[in-house]
């Protein structure tokens, strides 16, 4: 076996161990906690190059690389629990992304966080959350992967709270935190299902692992309830996990909100590689999802299984929704937050449609473009004092230029500019493959007007950030001051924003340039990333008018964004947005993210003000109604006496209530409150029960 | 029905009569410790060993101290000159023996209990750990969860709090 | 000749037991191994407490007991006869019960603390095939046997009725149980790496020579720290100085059994000092390789020999210690257990696991035990060391 | 009357002295007395029976009287604390001073 298959745990561990080292470390050891965090990163990147170079070594001959190292957890019972790693080239690629990216963010954070007096607890989490991403990635067995998920998400919620004092992040870290839990009951309910099923957790165990073909086999012959495969059902459930942690719909509430954390946080985890956890979970149990009985039976072209073709429609919806809220937002990171969504979306679609590496694909370019989208925003707010409106910003391009480049960058990445940027070639493959879909043609559609959309609230965004004049007066610089423990210093900046210094601006970079060149590993005509994610499909034929067209989508929305925002440039804040001038219903509509949060808070409350009336009725009627009848019969006995009294001597009276005083002490004598009676009580039902199981059982 | 047996019955019998039956809580404290040993000595007599050892390092060693200290904390270490049985303690000694009656006529008329003695099983220790750390070795996980939390409980409920301290 | 001296006892005692008709050889031969050593470590503890006088007074500077030989004789053993008079003076001395003594266990409570002690030495291999029961958890047993003294503690304090003697005896039990578990932590580690409970296994694992030096538990870093805090809770469950609170004369007269004179006070007295015996003599079988001679050259020495020496030098430590060092206060005696044995003990149990894990590394785990145990050490003793200066004490009313 | 009877009749006695004297005493220390007395029946029964049983090997019964041992230990630990908290709230130990309970 490969040494690096054997030592691939090191990745994830140092991380974890320069967690630990930073957590009993001292506050005031800034240097020690930054270098431990970027060192151990560093490190993993290395180790994970190694990784990457062992796989592409010899792929091609029986299907793609694959060594796997199990081994024994825990016994209980009769059973070993085991654990294990897998080295592929999905895990291989995830770790060069995650190792690379988040270095680099890890070093911009030390320009980011410089003023912010937690610094070493907030490296402590980082390098936590890299150990949990890191473990997600290599994870061979859905527990294992399934512990680092928890502390995926435990981090997550962590550094959304990080500013704890301010009330809205402590509101997010809750929010994020409830709304993925409730995506990984689903996980945490297939993945009991799955055991049940296949007696192993292992993905892939040299033939008896879950993923592999006689456990599918055995799986998919068998229905669960409403004759949907097994396989499906424990793919739906997995894949309401990927739902929550990726925010699609409808679990894609919490991502926004997410934005309460410290910018690169949004960019490391709520960007790049933790919202890209759920498409990855997605891709490594593709095998499970994609399973179905004619799939087995070897003809291809039968129709996709009923979990890829849920996991097709919510990411084409998530893509489109979120898109057209985008487009109305006024926060620089909720746009970008949005985007993420919709991006995820796109990914989901990925690969519901075309399979594992063009979902994957998008995953990696969208992890650099994004995570360069949000450092750069991040180097805008750190440049103008902490605003996070972009109604207050304008004309930034000539205070801070290198943002402003490697944020156009990012943009036209993102939006798909033809030919030169990475998002157009792996969006391409995603609109092309749901071209070819052979179910429906709506995701194709509905991608399509994502794409315009997306290009176009970038547009407007960029427009309303970099272009016209700067509209932020001090009037609000103290806008959202005291929401950081930087704003303390705010008043030592200059008014004018300024460009962010050295450490921040060259991971920008280096982004910027990994956006620009990875479009070319994957291109049609040289598909290089797909054949090493071991899909060889067709070939470029007809993709040329699909480039075309989608080159068109592309270039309405640039034009159509420019047009509107770049050329009339707004001149003070707080003037209405053109499209609100034009239809104020819809932009409210938008504005307001289609009132999910209110939907959701309805439908919650109502539920539990429902639940909690019904058990009101049952207290106040059913109970009570017992109680009063049992009154009322007393109150009917009294009654009797009472005629009694009048009717016959007071002798017979007397006789009554004596028995009914009598009565009432016999029934009170149960309740002496004595501990020891209710011992003696339980004594006789023990004997009771005894000959109950003495004689009893003849009987 | 060796004699061994039958000396160690006796003792631990009278020794639990006397832990229930005297007036004053340390001399019943005490002969419960005398209990506990003629229990250890059976255990003993059965093979078990590093159960019987072990009885006496926790209830000899851990639990009769802890009584005897809850004994002198609540100042009921005097013989109090009191009735020291609840009332109805009558119908108590009742139920008791009727229980008693039941689990005999349980125990004599069961045909399940087998009339050959089988060889004595050997635990040794190393049986033990090896099944403690091998087959056992979650409900080992839990009780030492279990241990913790009960420390932790009993040190919070002892715990004079200010408000009542004063 | 050497293998023959080294079994004498082991050979006399099968060659007495060959007079004997079969069914009374396990009685007598229980018997045979019983009285020898109850002769044995009685006749240990009578001339120990003689030589604990002299000790400490010599290191406080004056003779001790340097008069008294052979009564009626005029041989004179430099005083060395001293514990004659004494034995003769606790038996005929008369015997005071208070009043309001609860009589039964004012007379129960010596005899309870005087029987484990006895019964620990069962499991003590005092010499090569020379245990009296080799339990297969004999470690064990060693340990719930001695719970029982602590029982016998509260019996004494308890029914003298005398608040001195009760307070003495609640400080000798929460002393007791306090140092019980790093006792039992540091033995455990031997344990664990022996894997078995069995004191004999326990000796034969230390058997041999490696480079000259005896394959000691205690020349190992776990080992050297198991047995040092093994000795400080041994001091501690023999409740010697510096750990004497339960009978700290200056404080409570004589703690639990102030009450107590003539006999019962011998055999308390007795109790105290054998049941040392018997805790150093584990010590020495879990960690100084029991009675396994120290040099390759010694090994002609009778291993009942070299028992005894160790014994004797470690009692003669324990002397030493106790005219050196004061007494701790109690909530020092606590704190001390409970901060910094325990937390040591527990490290040293993990240390132990290392070492084990790491078998075959050579040096390497050489260092890394040590390191593992020594920077705990350090920092353990700097956290406890915080927020206490020590330093030159200023009395108010002194001077 | 086999061996394991008698074990298992003794364990019985054990038991009844024990509830015996969690009824009758008006103590709570007593009672908890009592209550170990009938634990301590339940572990000879295990062990009685894992002696006396088809397959000792599997050393279940010994498992179990560990367990139960140690659960003890922590039940003792649990209800002196809890003892001596309503001795601290009531001044007294009498169960049947303790009737809060009464209907």
């Amino acid at each position: 076996m490969n040494w690096i298959v054997q030592y691939l745990w090191l990745i994830p561990a140092l991380p974890l161990v320069a967690a630990g080292i930073i957590a009993v470390s001292k506050q005031p050891h800034r240097k020690l906690a930054a270098s431990l965090a970027i060192g151990s990163m560093g490190l993993g990147f290395v180790l994970s190059l190694m990784a990457f170079l062992a796989t592409l070594g010899h792929h091609g001959e029986h299907g793609q690389f694959r060594e796997v190292y199990n081994f024994n957890w825990l016994q209980f019972g009769g059973q070993w629990l085991q654990l294990g790693w897998v080295l592929d080239p999905l895990t291989a690629v995830m770790l060069m992304m995650v190792t690379f990216v988040g270095s680099l963010i890890f070093i911009f954070s030390i320009g980011y966080m410089a003023h912010d007096q937690n610094f070493t607890r907030f490296f402590c989490f980082l390098s936590l959350f890299a150990a949990g991403m890191l473990g997600v990635v290599i994870a061979n067995s859905l527990l294992l992967l399934f512990i680092s998920w928890e502390l995926v998400g435990l981090t997550s919620y962590l550094l959304i709270g990080f500013w704890y004092h301010k009330p809205s992040a402590a509101a997010a870290a809750k929010k994020a935190f409830i709304t993925t839990r409730i995506g990984d009951m689903g996980l945490l309910l297939g993945m009991v299902w799955l055991y049940a099923q296949s007696g192993t957790l292992l993905f892939y165990d040299g033939g008896k692992g879950c993923l592999e073909n006689d456990a599918l086999v055995r799986m998919v012959a068998q229905t669960a309830a409403t004759g949907m495969a097994v396989t499906t059902a424990i793919g739906l459930l997995i894949f309401l996990g990927a739902v929550g942690k990726s925010g699609q719909l409808p679990l894609h509430v919490w991502l926004p909100d997410a934005m309460e954390g410290p910018t690169p946080v949004s960019a490391l985890i709520h960007a790049a590689t933790m919202v890209a956890a759920g498409v990855f979970l997605v891709a490594r149990v593709f095998p499970l999802m994609e399973v179905t009985l004619d799939s087995l039976a070897g003809n291809a072209d039968g129709l996709p299984s009923t979990a890829l073709q849920v996991v097709t429609w919510v990411g084409a919806l998530t893509a489109f929704f979120a898109a057209t809220i985008a487009v109305a937002q006024n926060d620089i990171k909720r746009i970008l937050a949005y985007s993420t969504v919709s991006q995820l979306g796109y990914m989901m679609m990925g690969l519901g449609v075309g399979g594992v590496a063009i979902g994957m694909f998008h995953l990696i370019t969208h992890a650099f473009f994004k995570a360069l989208l949000f450092l750069g925003s991040a180097s805008v707010i750190h440049g103008c004092h902490e605003h996070q409106d972009i109604r207050f910003m304008g004309g930034l391009k000539k205070f801070m230029p290198v943002t402003f480049l490697t944020y156009a960058i990012g943009m036209l990445a993102l939006a798909g500019f033809p030919l030169f940027f990475s998002g157009f070639w792996s969006k391409d493959e995603i609109l092309h493959a749901a071209h070819g879909w052979s179910v429906s043609h709506w995701p194709f559609y509905l991608g399509c007007a994502g794409a315009l959309l997306t290009a176009f609230y970038m547009t407007r965004q960029v427009a309303l950030v970099f272009f016209g004049s700067y509209r932020g007066g001090h009037s609000h610089s103290s806008h959202r001051s005291g929401s950081d423990l930087k704003s303390a210093d705010t008043s030592a900046h200059s008014k004018e924003p300024h460009e962010s210094p050295a450490v921040m601006t060259v991971p920008l970079i280096v982004l910027a340039a990994c956006a620009v060149l990875l479009g070319f590993l994957g291109t049609p005509w040289w598909p290089a990333f797909q054949g090493y994610l071991g899909q060889h499909h067709g070939s470029a034929g007809g993709v040329v008018p699909l480039m075309v067209g989608s080159t068109l989508i592309v270039f309405a929305g640039l034009g159509l964004g420019w047009w509107l925002y770049a050329k009339r440039q707004r001149k003070t804040a707080d003037e209405p947005d053109v499209l609100e001038v034009v239809r104020p219903d819809i932009f409210a509509l938008l504005r307001n993210k289609y009132f999910f949060d209110e939907a959701y808070e309805k439908t919650v409350i109502a539920l539990h003000a429902w639940f909690a009336r019904a058990c009101d009725f049952l207290d106040r009627w059913v109970w009570g109604g017992a109680v009063m009848l049992v009154s009322a019969i007393t109150v009917g006995l009294s009654w009797l006496y009472r005629a009694t009294d009048e009717f016959v001597v007071n002798l017979g009276f007397d006789a009554g209530c004596k028995g009914i005083r009598q009565g009432g002490d016999g029934l009170s004598k149960l309740h002496t409150g004595r501990v020891q009676n209710y011992l003696r009580v339980i004594g006789v039902a023990l004997v009771v029960l005894i000959l109950f199981l003495v004689w009893g059982r003849k009987a | 029905m060796s004699p061994v047996f039958l000396i160690l019955a006796l003792v631990t019998l009278l020794s639990a009569v006397a832990a229930i039956s005297f007036r004053n809580l340390v001399h019943c404290s005490l002969s419960l410790v005398v209990t506990f040993a003629g229990l250890a000595g059976l255990y003993l007599q059965l093979h078990a060993q590093f159960v019987g050892f072990a009885q006496v390092l926790v209830y000899i060693g851990a639990v009769a101290i802890l009584i005897v200290f809850a004994i002198l904390l609540t100042r009921s270490a005097d013989t109090p000159n009191h009735a020291v049985l609840a009332p109805g303690w009558l119908v108590g000694i009742a139920v008791a023996v009727v229980v008693f009656g039941a689990l005999g006529l349980a125990i004599l008329k069961s045909e399940a209990i087998s009339k050959k003695v089988p060889a004595a099983p050997e635990a040794t220790v190393k049986q033990i750990g090896d099944a403690l750390m091998n087959q056992y070795v979650l409900p080992l996980e839990v009780i030492g969860l279990l241990l913790t939390a009960a420390m932790i409980g009993a040190v919070i409920i002892a715990m004079r709090d200010d408000k009542e301290a004063k | 000749m050497v293998e023959s001296l080294d079994q004498l006892f082991v050979n006399l005692k099968h060659w007495a037991l060959g007079f004997l008709p079969e069914a009374l050889q396990p009685l007598v031969s229980a018997v045979l191994s019983i009285v020898p050593l109850v002769a044995v470590f009685g006749g240990l503890f009578a001339i120990v407490t003689i030589f604990e006088r002299k000790g400490l007074g010599r290191i406080q500077n004056r003779y001790g007991p340097n008069r008294v030989g052979i009564p009626f004789t005029d041989i004179r053993l430099a005083g060395f006869g001293q514990f004659i008079p004494d034995g003769i003076k606790a038996l005929i001395k008369e015997d005071v019960v208070p009043r309001a003594a609860d009589k039964v266990v004012h007379f129960l409570a010596p005899v309870v603390l005087l029987i484990p002690v006895l019964l620990t030495y069962a499991v003590l291999p005092i010499g090569r095939n020379m245990t009296v029961v080799d339990f297969d958890a004999g470690v064990l047993f060693f340990f719930s046997v001695g719970a029982a003294v602590e029982i016998s503690v509260f019996m004494a304090g308890w029914s003298s009725r005398n608040k001195y003697s009760l307070l003495g005896a609640m400080r000798g039990i929460a002393q007791m149980i306090s140092y019980e578990i790093p006792l039992i932590l540091s033995a455990v580690t031997v344990i664990m790496l022996v894997g078995s409970l069995k004191t004999s296994d326990i000796v034969a694992a230390q058997a041999g020579f490696t480079a000259g030096l005896p394959n000691w538990f205690v020349l190992t870093p776990w080992g050297f720290a198991g047995f040092v805090m093994f000795l400080i809770a041994a001091l501690a469950e023999s409740n010697r100085a510096p750990f004497d609170l339960p009978e700290a004369e200056s404080e409570l007269i004589a703690g639990y059994f102030t009450e107590y004179s003539g006999f019962k006070f011998a055999l308390f007295f007795l109790g105290e000092y054998l049941g040392m015996f018997a805790i150093i003599g584990l010590g020495i079988t879990l960690f100084l390789g029991g009675w396994h001679a120290p040099f390759p050259f010694l090994t002609w020495v009778p291993s009942y020999v070299w028992f005894m020496t160790k014994l004797l030098a470690i009692v003669f430590f324990f002397i030493w210690v106790r005219g050196t060092l004061p007494r701790l206060r109690m909530d020092q005696l606590m704190s001390f257990a409970w901060k910094f044995m325990i937390p040591m003990a527990l490290i040293n149990l993990v240390v132990a696991a290392v070492w084990h894990f790491m078998a075959g590394t050579g040096a390497a785990r050489w260092v890394v035990c040590a390191l593992l145990i020594a920077g705990p050490y350090v920092l353990l003793g700097r956290g406890l060391m915080e927020n206490k200066h020590l330093g030159k004490r200023t009395y108010r009313f002194a001077d | 009357m086999t061996e394991l009877q008698g074990y298992l009749l003794l364990s019985a006695l054990l038991f009844t002295i024990g509830l015996a004297g969690a009824i009758t005493r008006r103590n709570a220390i007593l009672a908890l007395i009592g209550i170990e007395l009938m634990l301590n029946a339940a572990n000879l029964n295990f062990i009685a029976f894992w002696r006396f049983g088809p397959n000792p090997e599997a050393l279940t019964g010994l498992m179990f009287v560990i367990f139960s041992i140690a659960i003890a230990a922590a039940e003792a630990a649990v209800g002196l604390a809890l003892i001596i908290a309503i001795y601290r709230h009531y001044k007294s130990v009498n169960l049947d001073e303790m009737n809060n309970l009464k209907g």
